[in-house]
């Protein structure tokens, strides 16, 4: 296992003294239980929106801490949900008389936590709303399984409903926001190669020279089809045929795109994969008026791509201009 | 002979060292099918238990359980941690207070944690999970007692299903967990989930192996 | 070799095509031959500034393309300096009548042809000056040698000086300002892998899985020393000790610190080195007033880190906080 | 007999056809003490050139000669570029005009492309670089015309002389380009550039073989 880190079982905690040793301006970051919040927190009156999930995916989600986007992200071991109690002082420390909205990813883990943490909360007096991300087409949505993983989608709700609530939604507003959101949304990611997690040592699972995982999560684990590796065109044909016929997406449909790196693919091929992602999108009608191409939602250093497309009305699109200040995403300040 | 409180600390001290040896294997059947952090997570969680344990270990069973729910909330995360949390916490409601565990006292406990686990996670038999595990043992030991078996031998009944019903995962389909995003990928491979529920459960049938 | 790409001999045009579709409010891009120009451009009155390099470096140079940074960046083929003819098109299209500053970094090929260009500009009647970048300490500087390779310095350099030109800075005084941030910066980096070149298929070099480089370049070429594999705290120490030494650096500097990823290090790895690169710099003494965590000089998907002091005074400092609005870089507006 | 035109045709049509087969090989040279890049970009430089040659292969010696060299600075990049383009540009301007050239045209051509080189690229012998294989070969084919050797075995005396300087590069630490970065480590390979440059005057030996 080659990372640059030191002893595995503090990678998390080291990372988060990193990170408040960098942005001591836009955050801080309090240890046991571990939150990472803004530095001008508590923001009187606003709805605290907060997130979390296991770490292992940064830039998400203590990376969009700050200004127009998350008052707090709970990261939990790699790849493993954040505990009730996280989220529970989280949200206190954080919480402006507004109430709070929690930004969940679907996963058993994250669902079951964070709803652990709602419990708590309301049963103290806290008005707590929860908005749930089920974006990844890879998985069909179904009454009795699990249902569809939360992943891209996050990365734009977080930004959309952090800017509302600087504009001063109510927390039932929020919800409604979020869950539109929620639903507008749709993603899928393959793989090129695994990752490894620092405390197992070597990687979750094994891809040859000429293979490739479609349908991929953002925790490492093996996706839907292991395939034969493709150009990159027809991998993009292959993950954008899904996306936009679940929703579906129309002619006519604004979206913003996010084009994201997994975490070890370089910026170049992201861009060779946005080139097909736009021919596609002109080639349906579609409109793509916003985008993000970049590393946002990783699986540590697994080389492959996610598309996600947002349909996009008015309301989010002047939310997403909204300015933004976090170590991650920065603009309009 | 009932199972006495300190009978039930030295199977929380047991639990924690078989989790300790079987972290890797976890981990492993949680790489195939998942990500690779259920043994690191069950690991950590008992071992933060038994740092606990010393300020609970002379308390009522139901004091030491709910101390032992509320634990694993804080320190597993993931699936496991609400659901595990939830299976101590419910077993520790239910025998507050004693400090001694009938065979009755033990099929109520055990299937007030099982219950709790079906309600926060919705998990159906076959559906791959810890239930698949946890289910058949719980209906094993009852059956074992309606038969007359000594307290001993419904655990080994108990242990026994757990183990069988662990292994009748291997086939299965995931519907639900992490699992379930592999679709039929993810059969053919032990749950990790079901695999800690029996680890568990043989470890009480062991340290209480001298009841009978 | 896996990498989403297509065709390896296209990678360079189609990662420009979908640059050019992804931000066409910010760049155009010109093709035959190949550069990237500010879509603003020209903006009359003030001194162009251009760079460029081998691709494969993204976001440096063409992700640096926008106000307050780069007016033009030409980008060569991957890891190969770019030809006379780029620099020289792309200088006369982004030319403001103020005259052209190239920023150019130190390796043989670099060097040349940006001379070159600037004889063809010279010879028609326009004003350059060139800044050359020479920080990377893993090399001694020698008058026999070809010098320090031009590293992350770059990057904080084009920040500097492109803020500078907005705010008016004729020729002479941003070649002036230049060179002082020239010799300020020190870099040196590290790889735990090799990269692929698309057109080579297979790794540059090999390292065993014990195995780290120390003192590499940016073009995935082999490092001063192969050394085993080390934690993040001691491998921080083996690079920051040159680093600080060379200048050197000094009890009561401010500097800009930039921990960077060579493209398949995960973000949070960077910020496991920027803690120890803080902890050092405050054990000297040292202030970290201004920092980039991230991947901005890269080496296609190469994963390691390299680390970049420049000691700063208030004049860079109030043009590096000076607003920017560049695909890769972006604050103030 | 001189070497004409058309022999300076087919010399620049066997480099391509030389350096597109030795296209991995120069890969992997400057993959083992640079960055990997020196076979695509004299690959992709004499292409370019194979399209231009048809516009000019009727002219004289000296517009196909600097038509060459302004096809690779514009093509090739990198160190390369420049120093090969000055190389052939300083050849173009010796033999502006000529239609054929005489044993000491070609040495006072090759001497004027070699010092466009060391004045660019400011390498010395010993320097481990292309001028380690360029130089020698001047050297031997002038020594060679004062002994009075005919043309053709002038050129074999270049070409021998060349691979020589380009053996000879091996043990070297490099000092210019981006070997020298490598320090000690770059000795023990072969410099690449070396290697290209003596690929191309062997195929004027090769090419120009029947001159006598
Ligand atoms: N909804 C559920 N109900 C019951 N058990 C579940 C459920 N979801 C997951 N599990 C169990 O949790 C195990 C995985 O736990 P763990 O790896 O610790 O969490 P995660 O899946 O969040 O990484 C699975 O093997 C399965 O037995
Ligand atoms: N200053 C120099 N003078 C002469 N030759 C040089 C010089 N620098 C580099 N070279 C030659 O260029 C070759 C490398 O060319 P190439 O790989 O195409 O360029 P780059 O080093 O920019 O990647 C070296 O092997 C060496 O022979
Ligand atoms: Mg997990
Ligand atoms: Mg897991
Ligand atoms: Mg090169
Ligand atoms: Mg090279």
């Amino acid at each position: 296992m080659k990372k640059l880190i030191n002893d595995p079982m503090n990678v998390v905690p080291e990372a988060l003294e990193g990170m408040a040793k960098a942005h001591p301006d836009l955050i801080k970051v309090h240890f046991n239980p571990n939150y990472v919040y803004r530095a001008d927190a508590p923001r009187p009156g606003k709805v605290a929106v907060i997130s979390g999930g296991g770490s292992g995916h940064e830039p998400m989600h203590v990376g969009f801490v700050g200004y127009g986007m998350l008052d707090a992200a709970c990261p939990g071991a790699v790849f493993t949900s954040p505990t009730p109690d996280q989220m529970y002082e989280a949200a206190k420390t954080v919480h402006g008389g507004a109430g709070i909205l929690m930004i969940v990813k679907n996963y058993a883990g994250d669902v079951m936590n964070f709803d652990m943490a709602a419990d708590l909360l309301r049963g103290e007096g806290y008005q707590v709303e929860s908005v749930l991300i089920a974006d990844d087409v890879a998985v069909e949505s179904s009454l009795y399984s699990q249902g569809r993983r939360g992943t891209g989608t996050t990365v734009l709700a977080e930004k959309i409903l952090g800017a509302a609530a600087e504009r001063g939604y109510d927390l039932q507003r929020l919800a409604a926001l979020g869950r539109r959101v929620a639903e507008n949304g749709r993603s899928m990611g393959m793989a090129l190669t695994s990752c490894t997690v620092p405390h197992v040592g070597k990687p979750t699972f094994e891809l040859g020279e000429d293979e490739m995982e479609i349908g991929i999560g953002i925790h490492g684990e093996p996706g839907r089809y292991r395939e034969p590796l493709k150009k990159a065109d027809e991998i993009v044909e292959r993950l954008m045929e899904p996306i936009l016929n679940d929703l579906p997406f129309k002619a006519g449909d604004r979206v913003i795109c996010m084009v994201n790196s997994m975490g070890g693919t370089p910026l170049s091929e992201l861009y060779i994969v946005y080139r097909k992602v736009a021919e596609i999108c002109e080639k349906s009608g579609i409109q793509i008026v916003r985008n993000l191409v970049g590393a946002y939602i990783t699986s540590l250093e697994m080389a492959g791509t996610s598309i996600t497309l947002l349909r996009a009305d008015d309301e989010m699109l002047e939310l997403w201009d909204h300015p933004v200040k976090t170590p991650a995403l920065r603009w309009g300040m | 002979m009932p199972v006495m409180r300190d009978d039930v600390v030295a199977w929380l001290e047991r639990c924690a060292a078989v989790l300790e040896e079987n972290r890797d294997y976890l981990t492993q059947l949680d790489a195939a099918i998942g990500d690779a952090d259920h043994g690191a997570n069950m690991d950590r969680g008992f071992k933060a238990f038994m740092a606990k344990l010393p300020s609970v270990a002379d308390k009522d069973i139901g004091t030491i359980l709910k101390t032992l729910g509320m634990t694993l909330v804080a320190t597993v995360g993931g699936a496991g941690g609400p659901l595990y949390g939830t299976f101590f916490l419910q077993m520790g409601v239910k025998t507050a207070n004693k400090l001694m565990l009938t065979p009755e006292d033990w099929a109520e406990a055990l299937e007030a944690g099982i219950n709790g686990v079906i309600a926060r996670g919705q998990a159906r038999p076959g559906d791959k999970t810890m239930v698949d595990a946890l289910l058949p043992a719980l209906e094993a030991f009852k059956e074992a007692i309606r038969n007359s078996d000594s307290f001993g031998k419904a655990l080994q009944r108990m242990a026994e299903a757990a183990e069988q019903g662990m292994k009748a995962t291997i086939p299965m389909v995931a519907r639900k967990g992490r699992a379930s995003y592999l679709g039929e990928r993810s059969a053919g491979h032990q749950d990790p989930g079901a695999t800690s529920s029996y680890l568990i459960l043989k470890a009480a049938a062991d340290t209480w192996g001298h009841v009978t």
